[in-house]
């Protein structure tokens, strides 16, 4: 074995480990070019072995970093920036280099089942394994990548992958959700490469490094011309951080997820809720974290936040009311969504750190729950034929196992210790103390309560007496469903729920190259007291009593829960359907465009 | 404003003359039809002048090649235009096309009959 | 007022036109003709950078953002044949009599919310 | 770079973007679908003239061969399509007012900004200028394009394959086996055959020389792709040629020619030239002109292809008459 290392060493340890960043990029190129040639079987194969592939390269890249201690910068073709475009790979994105390799290799292998010829057809599946590869391309490159224009490049092959998976069935309802999805995303991108545009035009160059290095030099001298760009490159900021905002549907700008999610097939909404709504959130986290330096002083932080709260409260709500299982987990995407966002206004100081941290986590925690909860959910379509949890009581009884696993999912994202869910809520809770900014508190237990609501309501109807609907397809489907169609989405799940166990040296791959973050620390902190008693019953506890509450509230069937919630309910969904609307949606984008250009510069 | 640059000033205003009468045809006159043979008239006549125009400025052999190219592909494109745009106004008024190719529009609106069978427009 | 400020000035009020329209198109189809003026507008503005940086250094306009706005038109060209290719099938899927038979066992119907107080987002609203 | 006179701008600039101003309001505000697709490709001429007059002749080529040409091919066959099919309400006054001040303001601002810019720019004409001679291109925007940021080239040219199956995935799964149809419009008018028959040995030759010329002076293989794929449209629309089937092999190694030659030749160079999408010094240009010569084959059969749109069993799309029938609020 000790011959490996040392063939090996130079890459992992030594000068070149550089090197190891383009094969991150130009693997799933090569595959996303080669898969029409070889037609939809081989795609399949082709997809799945790339990724393996690419799996070992991303932990590569991983050990390589912690060993260099150092940021890895790769100048492509030899050109350094400005006139080039250089990749550059610090902790965080060597985070997520691991996890969208791992989590799509693993949404791979459970798909690999129903999308092949023999089922799908060679359209669906040579579509599908492409798509995958593409959304791998364009998540890669946006988490290497240092140049805004590449980064808009990048966006787009992601979208171009993300759109179509929304229609792989080719139903009509999904081809009206995917024109509305494109649409969107496409006015977001355009306000981006504005931006970007923009950005050029003031600085001459498109390296993120390098502007924030003009910005720190603008800031000291406070001469005329210093704030004129200043304030320029604020405007640019505003201008890309609203077209994100736009691409990652934080709420109010959501109208395209939920039937973009809800009508795509399982594995396909697994990897749009857990991975590409994700990509454009990294890229602001560069923005407002990387380019601006002085992200506290500005009030932008707030604004963000805030609607990260709205999307919390809205998202969980509606999530509580939907009829159908996938509708109320691409609503659940949307609610916790807006954790990521309470980045924003906790990201100064000492507590930056771990704010981070705790943002980073919530990416890595949601992704893993909400996969698993997404392919739970096309488990059960395929096995009843449809998902509206009216007519699936006492599906827990015919299928205990799935139910398991929706249990831990769930408590995953409520936020039981010791599951991720857990650590993010401790860590911005941490932060928010130090910050002394307590609101940001209420919001994270409300958050979970709800979370918890909504679980509840799933269990209620899991375990209520069968109905008629359920115990027919039963004999059908369900006994027959395969076993190992359990096994990823179990796997997922337990990551999720046990996240807290992993040691914490290994957060500390979230340090690298990024100065006072002290990740590994925060974590260790946060479980020690996770696993006494008295600090599992203070976070658990509320959780229990509302979930009890749910249970008991919806004794009377589905029916009476529609009755009941109906007084409240329907005000809030006709808000939220207003919301939704195309104008509404437009109008808000530029009502943020404004309030941000205004929140920054003023 | 040497010779040449004389005999580009005239030639090229004339052709931009003959634009603007093909503009005011196209304003003024009634229906597509007449509207269409005032336009693609003077508007083949503006481009010839202007390509006249601009011959002395262009590098002997090759410029001055590439603009009579240019001008003949003008005249291509703008004749088989016009007759498309004829026979679709034609289709448009349920009216037999002029000359010859009356069985295209009959095959058209059959086919867009066909097609559409309660086109109604 | 040098061309640059000329167009970038043009190149703005394209964005604030293609907006309006991208937002308040009354079909699917204006909205798409709406975006790409925006998008235009945008590399307009794209255009007025470029020329800035020519005027300085003594030639026509600078090459790095007119390569951006090459790809930007390629990329822009290609998204809006996405878009009308979903509107196309969308109107033909809407024009077939029987809707596409149902796969067994994975008819992922796409059922309107029968519960009085849900308010799934079923397709009420038009794209 | 031919030195282009720019006379004084207030006489030929202002003038041009009003018309672009006007024209895009018009189009935005006119009430039948098909005359806003009509002037819209009116209008993408004028923003190319418009690019000249910026001193982008590259981009002005782009312009009018992509934004005008080819965009209008396209939105065109969409509005025989789909004629206007109306599925958003009359806007209400208020709300119209409202997102029409918004607009203002975003357009307002962003004039604030383009015009505030500092007055030195700095910019990367000169970082070029020293650096293009290791490329031996005389063409800066190519030099830029396919070495400085290679990368940036190779993703788009892989978005424009990705595009294209991606728009064929589109299709109903029994028309996998089809031809597209988008372009299909029942007879063709002579007068369309013969300009079908005419153009194209001229519109192959503008387009190779676009290519080739695209090394040293304004042009490429983006230039050259779009008018070879435009005399693919017209052979289709004439139906003197029919698109190829989605399952031939030819046409799908045809769109990934281009890219792949380019990432190929990118992961050489880095045993050659010692970096990803390096090019070594012996022999840059013919390395260059190689994937310039696969990226302009791609380009003209992908653009081609993604404007006969997804395969279709005959009779599926409708060809409505577009009359603007209010079809009211639509599923």
């Amino acid at each position: 074995m000790m011959a490996l290392p040392a063939a090996v060493g130079p890459w992992l340890a030594g000068p070149r480990s550089a090197e190891l960043l383009f094969p991150i990029l130009a693997l799933p190129v090569l595959g996303l070019l080669l898969a029409p040639l070889l037609g939809a079987r081989g795609a399949r194969l082709l997809a799945l072995s790339s990724l393996s592939v690419g799996l070992a390269l991303a932990l590569a890249c991983a050990v390589a970093l912690v060993a260099a201690d150092a940021p890895l910068v790769y100048a492509l073709g030899g050109w350094t920036a400005p006139l080039g475009v250089e990749l550059r790979l610090d902790g965080p994105a060597a985070l997520m280099l691991v996890l969208t390799a791992a989590l799509l290799l693993l949404i791979g292998l459970h798909a690999a089942g129903e999308f092949n010829v023999r089922v799908m057809g060679r359209r669906a599946t040579l579509a599908f394994w492409m798509l995958l590869l593409g959304v791998w391309a364009g998540l890669n490159g946006l988490y290497l990548g240092r140049d805004l224009f590449n980064l808009y490049v990048a966006i787009e092959v992601l979208t171009f992958s993300a759109v179509p998976m929304v229609c792989l069935k080719g139903h009509a309802e999904q081809f009206g959700a995917a024109f509305r999805y494109l649409l969107f995303a496409l006015l977001g991108s355009a306000l981006y490469l504005l931006g970007a545009g923009l950005m050029l035009g003031v600085h001459g160059t498109l390296d993120i490094a390098q502007i924030r290095a003009a910005l720190d030099a603008a800031a000291t001298p406070p001469g005329g011309t210093a704030n004129a760009v200043r304030e320029a490159t604020l405007a640019a900021v505003a201008l890309m951080s609203t077209g994100l905002l736009a691409k990652t549907a934080l709420m109010p700008l959501h109208l395209w997820l939920p039937p973009a999610h809800g009508g795509a097939p399982a594995p396909a909404s697994a990897v749009l809720s857990a991975l590409v709504v994700k990509g454009s959130f990294f890229l602001l986290f560069r923005l407002w974290l990387d380019l601006i330096p002085d992200l506290p002083a500005l009030n932008v932080g707030l604004l963000l936040g805030g609607l990260g709260v709205f999307a919390i409260l809205l998202g969980n709500l509606m999530a509580l009311m939907q009829a159908r299982l996938k509708l109320l987990v691409a609503y659940s995407t949307l609610a916790q969504l807006g954790y990521l966002f309470l980045l924003f206004p906790l990201a100064s100081g000492t507590s930056g750190g771990t704010a981070a941290t705790a943002a980073l986590m919530q990416v890595v925690s949601h992704a893993l729950a909400k996969a698993s909860l997404f392919l739970i959910a096309g488990r059960i379509l395929a096995a009843f034929g449809h998902d509206r949890l009216g007519e699936l009581n006492g599906f827990g009884r015919v299928m205990p196992l799935t139910l398991l696993v929706i249990l831990a999912a769930g408590l995953a994202l409520v936020g039981l210790p010791p599951s991720g869910g857990y650590l993010v809520k401790s860590l911005y809770g941490g932060a928010a103390a130090e910050l002394g900014a307590w609101w940001w508190r209420p919001a994270l237990e409300l958050g979970g309560l709800l979370s918890a609501a909504y679980l509840a309501r799933i269990l209620a109807v899991a375990v209520r007496p069968e109905s008629v609907s359920v115990t027919a397809s039963a004999r059908g489907h369900a006994v027959t469903a395969p076993l190992r169609g359990l096994v990823v989405p179990a796997l997922l799940a337990g990551c999720a729920l046990f996240l807290g166990l992993v040691p914490p040296a290994l957060f500390s791959l979230m340090d690298v190259a990024r100065p006072g973050m002290g990740s590994a620390a925060a974590v260790a902190a946060v479980m020690q007291s996770a696993l006494t008693p008295a600090g599992f019953w203070n976070s658990a506890g509320p959780a229990m009593a509302v979930a009890l509450l749910i249970v008991l509230f919806l004794g009377a069937g589905e029916s009476a829960w529609g009755r009941r919630v109906a007084v409240v309910g329907r005000g809030l969904a006709g808000l939220e359907a207003w919301l939704r609307q195309w104008r509404t949606a437009g109008a808000l984008l530029l009502c943020l465009l404004l309030i941000q250009g205004w929140a920054t510069v003023a | 404003m040497d010779l040449a640059d004389g005999f580009t000033a005239i030639f090229v205003s004339l052709g931009a003359f003959f634009f603007f009468a093909g503009w005011v045809g196209l304003v003024r006159f009634p229906d597509s039809l007449s509207r269409l043979h005032a336009l693609s008239k003077a508007d083949n006549l503006g481009l010839g002048l202007v390509i006249i125009g601009l011959m002395p400025q262009a590098s002997w052999p090759f410029g001055m090649l590439k603009l009579v190219a240019l001008w003949l592909l003008g005249v291509l494109i703008g004749g088989a235009t016009a007759q498309m745009l004829a026979g679709a106004i034609h289709l448009d008024d349920g009216r037999e096309p002029p000359g010859g190719n009356g069985d295209f529009a009959r095959r058209t609106s059959e086919a867009g009959r066909n097609n559409e069978p309660g086109a109604a427009h | 007022m040098t061309e640059a400020q000329i167009y970038g000035i043009c190149g703005a009020g394209l964005v604030g036109i293609g907006l309006y329209g991208a937002i308040l198109g009354r079909s699917a189809l204006r909205r798409l003709l709406a975006f790409n003026l925006m998008g235009s507008g945008v590399f307009l503005v794209f255009g007025a950078i470029a020329r800035r940086g020519g005027i300085v250094d003594g030639t026509l306009s600078d090459p790095v953002p007119q390569a951006l706005v090459i790809t930007g038109l390629v990329v822009a060209f290609a998204a809006t044949a996405l878009a009308v290719a979903l509107l196309i099938r969308l109107a033909a899927v809407d024009r077939e009599e029987a809707p596409p038979s149902a796969e067994p066992g994975s008819a992922d119907a796409p059922s309107v919310a029968t519960t009085p107080s849900a308010g799934s987002p079923s397709a009420g609203t038009s794209p | 770079m031919p030195e282009i006179p720019l006379p004084d701008p207030r006489w030929a600039d202002l003038p041009l973007a009003f018309a672009v101003l006007g024209l895009a309001l018009w189009l935005t505000l006119t009430r039948g679908d098909r005359a806003a697709v009509i002037g819209f490709t009116g209008y993408g001429l004028l923003v190319a003239v418009a690019w000249v007059r910026l001193g982008s002749v590259d981009v002005a080529l782009t312009e009018a061969a992509l934004g005008g040409g080819l965009m209008g091919v396209l939105l065109l066959t969409a509005v025989a399509r789909l004629g206007s099919d109306i599925d958003q309400p009359r806007p209400s006054l208020p709300g119209d007012l409202l997102i029409g001040l918004l607009c203002l303001g975003v357009a307002a601002g962003l004039a604030v900004v383009v015009l505030g810019l500092p007055s030195s720019p700095p910019s990367l004409v000169a970082a070029v200028e020293d650096h293009q001679a290791a490329t031996e291109l005389g063409n800066p925007v190519a030099a830029v394009l396919i070495a400085f940021r290679a990368v940036d080239t190779l993703l788009e040219s892989v978005v424009l394959a990705l595009a294209v199956i991606v728009l064929w995935s589109f299709g109903a799964d029994r028309a996998w086996e089809a031809r597209p149809r988008a372009l299909d419009f029942g007879e063709p008018s002579p007068a369309l055959v013969l300009l079908a028959r005419l153009l194209p040995p001229v519109g192959l030759i503008v387009g190779v020389h676009l290519f080739w010329t695209g090394a040293d002076h304004p042009g490429g293989p983006f230039q050259g792709g779009a008018v070879l794929a435009a005399m693919a449209l017209l052979v289709w629309l004439a139906r003197l040629g029919r698109p190829p089937p989605v399952t031939d092999g030819f046409t799908r190694l045809g769109i990934v020619v281009g890219p792949l030659m380019f990432l190929l030749i990118g992961l050489a160079g880095v045993v050659l030239a010692g970096a990803f999408l390096g090019y070594p010094d012996a022999f840059t240009k013919p390395l260059i002109l190689l994937i310039e010569a696969a990226k302009t084959l791609s380009v003209a059969v992908a653009l081609a292809l993604l404007v006969a749109g997804p395969p279709a069993l005959s009779g599926a799309l409708s060809m409505r008459r577009t009359g603007s029938t209010e079809t009211g609020a639509k599923a």
